[in-house]
């Protein structure tokens, strides 16, 4: 298989998805003569035209607004926020209009739209652009939260989302947009709402999102060479969460930790911690863990940054520890 | 005369609905907050009535009268005003937020949101190269919010054809328009956009028509959006019962009613060689009409919860749980 | 002791503090002239005037950054958002500004503001009106976010965000502003985050916020008629959250169920139970019980909203079923 | 002569010190978006040089140049761009936001924010009847955000003593301002604010300094504010390496070269009989002071963690824990 990067991945899905369906169209600051700040659009404008490809003003509010007015007329809009950070701007739109108009029409406006966006740290960008705010979309009801990973995943999931008839939030990561992974020739899809597990091991779960799967990958190569063996579960979605997919792991290994950029407070670490608990009580050994960013906002530079958020050092460390606890005590 | 019969007609049904309302509202039957219409009439039927049906309407909190003037049936607005079934959104969405898509009709209680919604039905219109156009209904409070900044300056740039009504009614809540907008008169916002200086007194319907029209024209040749303000006044409170007393004088709400446009209209075909008596035929007919309305209105059942949550379960075929009321069940 | 409204305490403390220092002040939609839209502020322009009292014009982001501006100038503003679900429009301000200024300033600006808005279903305003959106603000690092549930409590709170130095979102509840309860004649603070034990019992703790506290509180009352005896927790500051109180009751307990409006996914309430596990998890018989508003937009009317968010009879319902799951198995 | 001679020294500084900082980004010691200043500095000598120090200056994603031109150390400014200690904001902000209040100089990475935040920082002013004011500086791109609009309307109807200057440097990123700035001068957009449009061509230092010293007296008299589009050209890319290829042509650059603000001044000075060796010498003094500004800058220290999330830690005497991160420790 071609070896491919996620940007690279991104513009693919973009590619098929409008050749397929002419409704299909990206909108966003710069999407088009630059191909988007991380090359993730480049060539689609010459390739599909200003009708599909459109470049807007520095205007979130009016472009999220845009997205969904014209998704209630049918097309497909794929809205572009540059940084997570400025979806504040745009809040209005995604959660008092896109999550609502399905249930306000009493099911007669459906609104086949994407958010897109990217979040996190990683490019030393300091705190007003460096922000994961995702679970404020999983707490929304009507919206679909997606946090791809890789490029495969990313590939697919967007795809998929793009085929949604429900408004759908999804959230890239800035520092996998020039990550390397393998994308098959072929098409293909990857259904929304299902988790992968990534890693198969008997000792410990560990859930991770976005950028932190690889981080949580890696740290389970470290533990194996201690022979500790760690099961690792992308859920992909964050809602609709693929429970059954966690549930079966955690009854399995009796352990889980929950590892996420994001800050612990009020972040999705406590809604899948909790769905864990709910469903495995029995079957754990030890409560779960949540192995999270600080409680800061993202200091400038790179040093820093790093050390505000789990690295594979500390997502190896803490696993590590959970299980000598459930040792010690189990 | 014929005409202007006609829209008086129009405007007395109008404002007849708008009592009826007001009355049940009284009594608790309308639930949430609800905005009165009377002395506005002259914007509803002078523009939303200029729409052909498969035109889009984006209203406001204040939507009723705009909706029938687009064509709703008064039975699916007064009903879901009422939280019936029947009602126009199932009688899911009320007195200040429902989707008629079959009339092209939405509104929202979020004030100015719609000017950035407006675009996106213009957009798909244009890309689809409809013959069709949007008009976007705004208050003078409304003026002062970003969106309408951000929308105007995206239906100007895109040429998007877009009819934006600001229906000056003097008032936002107990905020006069003198104090909170910064410039003499709305419109003078349009040079910023790039666009004329239009101001009509909507009170004189058959101006206000006339001003429709042309604008519609204009957005249907292509020419890109315009901005009308409608001049008028909110003869009640922002809502039945506010606290009038301190924001403006009795006395200001006399003289009002000395120039609203039903009385206008009528004094003008009396005028005009119309017979008195025909006028009240018309005024009982519709006293009758809206008699009846009540009547079947009130038989009318309220929807069930099963049906009103089915829209916000996201329908997704591999979600393992697709709709997750934590505890509560149904 | 007097007993006076939810509102009346609302508009006694911002009286005090007001008169206290000069530097505090009210921004916000018809603050003024209205005294706000459920009476908080009524008869304060008069005593205050406009420099201490603001009418603004509909411009929640500008109002918002106003009042970021103003308390980096030494300012305590308190910035009114209406609705919480408008607080969408703010949300950069407070986000990336409000809540991100003292760090990125290394701690040299203070920012002394309150944000002050209201949420929540019990006025049947459907979904665009109803929302509860809480924990938003938790996720947020530099914010601090409050939910009183009494008079005696909002009066207290609101004394003590007026006066800290960091930014507070302050989430009052619209079905409560006309409730009653006791309130000393002389001033008192309650500090932020402290819980509140609000019934003492020894069978299962019932954490609850807001709105939900009385109807926990109403719950335990019935439950105690069937011998179960309840203990209720408000947290009252949901962040920093108060755990030592929780804790302490948990242990004692054993059993813990979280009663919140929100729904259960992405909200608070899974940040609550994963604080529980972590630290009882030996003393737990059965997992915390999450007792949520279902996944859905607040369909209109007063019987449908009621349906979608926990009552008396369905908390009482779950703590006993939660009680019998506990012997039967334990 | 004596006074453009000295706009000349300045502008050089900061022609110089663009080029400093555009070199340690391209050798990666300054680490995050970086976004040159060539060809501006009429804009930051003839605005941002005529304010007092007691005034204050709210600016952009592009400050390093306002800033020294608003008196803040060259040291303090490039330190903050290097992530050191010795940063205004004690190298946790960045290269895009920082904030020196000991200057009264703030600035932030979210486009259009600062013009609602300047609202309140001149409300302050006001209120305490200081004789201070404002002054907010934004992009041509900012014209077109919500923000623009709702904080230049409540500075008009509240008379506040800001002035905002539009840089207009003909692009935002990749976006030329005629094709998304619905008028031809963003000056026209004054009148939407009862302000007067006033356009200056700011390569011109001595003519942006009148401008701007007239706006500040008038703000001073309590007249309110003040437009002001100061015309200019960004000679770089809109960060180190963009994809200028993609969105104008090199003659178009070079056309701009020709009337950059440097280069006119000095060609008016040597017109108006200064000798070509003194600006020479004034050249090579400023090449020396950076070049030990420079030595002594990567000297400096980076901060400490502890140091950095400290001021995120809410400093709540009765809470009984107030940072917390979950399971990331120190
Ligand atoms: C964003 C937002 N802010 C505040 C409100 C509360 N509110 C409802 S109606 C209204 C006044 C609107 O005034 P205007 O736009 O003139 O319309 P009118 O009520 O006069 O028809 C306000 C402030 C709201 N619904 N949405
Ligand atoms: C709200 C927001 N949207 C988008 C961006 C990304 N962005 C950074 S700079 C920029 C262009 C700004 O243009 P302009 O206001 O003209 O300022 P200039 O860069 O020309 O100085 C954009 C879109 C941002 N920082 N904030
Ligand atoms: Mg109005
Ligand atoms: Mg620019």
């Amino acid at each position: 298989m071609a070896k491919i990067t996620f940007g690279e991945a991104i513009r693919q899905a973009y590619e098929e998805e409008m050749a397929r369906d002419r409704d299909v169209f990206l909108i966003g600051e710069d999407v088009g003569r630059w191909g988007s700040l991380y090359r993730s659009s480049t060539g689609l404008l010459e390739k599909f035209g200003p009708d599909q490809i459109k470049d807007t003003p520095i205007s979130e509010a009016a472009i999220a607004g845009c997205g969904v007015g014209a998704a209630a007329m049918g097309m497909r809009p794929i809205v572009e926020i540059m940084y997570i950070d400025f979806i504040t701007i745009a809040m209005d739109q995604i959660v008092n209009h896109a999550a609502k108009w399905r249930q306000l029409s009493n099911g007669k406006v459906k609104l086949p739209m994407v958010f897109k966006t990217q979040g996190g740290a990683g490019r030393r960008n300091s705190s007003q652009h460096s922000q994961c705010l995702e679970n404020w979309f999983v707490y929304v009801p009507g919206l679909i939260t997606v946090m791809p990973s890789s490029p495969y995943d990313v590939k697919g999931l967007l795809k998929s989302a793009v085929r949604d008839d429900n408004p759908v939030v999804f959230i890239e990561h800035k520092a996998l947009y020039f990550e390397k992974g393998e994308v098959p020739e072929e098409e293909y899809l990857i259904p929304l709402g299902q988790a992968e597990v990534k890693r198969t091991g008997d000792d410990v779960t560990i859930i991770a999102t976005s950028w932190m799967v690889s981080f949580a990958l890696e740290a389970a190569e470290r533990l194996q060479e201690e022979g500790i063996s760690c099961e690792v579960i992308d859920p992909r979605t964050l809602w609709p969460l693929d429970r059954k997919t966690i549930i079966r792991s955690v009854k399995k290994t009796g352990l889980c930790m929950v590892v996420t950029e994001a800050s612990a407070e009020g972040g999705w670490s406590g809604e899948a911690s909790s769905v864990v608990h709910e469903h495995c009580f029995a079957d754990l050994r030890r409560p779960v863990k949540r192995h999270c960013g600080m409680r800061t906002g993202i200091p400038y530079g790179p040093i820093l940054e790093r050390r505000c958020i789990p690295s594979v050092e500390s997502i190896a460390g803490a696993a590590g520890a959970l299980l000598r606890e459930a040792r010690g005590k189990g | 005369m014929r005409q202007l019969q006609q829209f008086y007609r129009e405007m007395l049904l109008l404002r007849y609905f708008d009592q009826l309302c007001r009355a049940l509202k009284m009594k608790d039957i309308i639930y949430s907050g609800y905005h009165p219409y009377e002395g506005q009439e002259g914007v509803a039927v002078g523009f939303c009535g200029a729409l052909k049906p498969e035109d889009v309407l984006l209203s406001t909190h204040r939507p009723h009268c705009h909706a029938v003037a687009k064509g709703c049936s008064l039975e699916s607005v007064l009903t879901e005003m009422m939280g019936r079934r029947t009602g126009c959104s199932g009688g899911l969405g009320g007195a200040m937020q429902f989707l008629a898509p079959e009339n092209q009709f939405y509104c929202g209680s979020v004030v100015g949101s719609n000017l950035g919604l407006a675009t996106g039905f213009a957009l798909a219109m244009k890309q689809k190269k409809l013959d069709r156009i949007c008009m976007c209904i705004f208050g003078d409070g409304a003026s002062n919010h970003g969106t309408f900044h951000e929308g105007l300056n995206l239906a100007a740039i895109w040429k998007l054809p877009v009819v934006f009504v600001c229906e000056n009614n003097q008032f936002a809540e107990a905020m006069p328009v003198q104090e909170f907008v910064a410039c003499e008169r709305i419109s003078m916002r349009a040079r910023g956009y790039g666009l004329e200086e239009i101001t009509v007194d909507a009170n004189d319907v058959e101006e206000a028509r006339r001003a429709a029209n042309e604008a519609i024209e204009r957005c249907r040749r292509g020419k890109g959006p315009v901005l009308i303000e409608a001049v008028t006044y909110r003869i009640q409170g922002h809502y039945v019962g506010d606290p009038e007393g301190t924001y403006r004088d009795r006395k200001e709400v006399e003289t009002a009613r000395n120039k609203e446009p039903v009385k206008r209209a009528r004094e003008k075909l009396l005028q005009g060689g119309v017979e008195a008596a025909e006028l009240d035929s018309i005024e009982q007919e519709i006293e009758e009409e809206l008699e009846a309305l009540q009547e079947w209105a009130l038989k009318q059942e309220f929807p069930t919860l099963e049906a009103a949550i089915d829209h916000v379960g996201i329908p997704l075929e591999n979600a393992p749980e697709v709709r997750g009321p934590q505890s509560l069940t149904l």
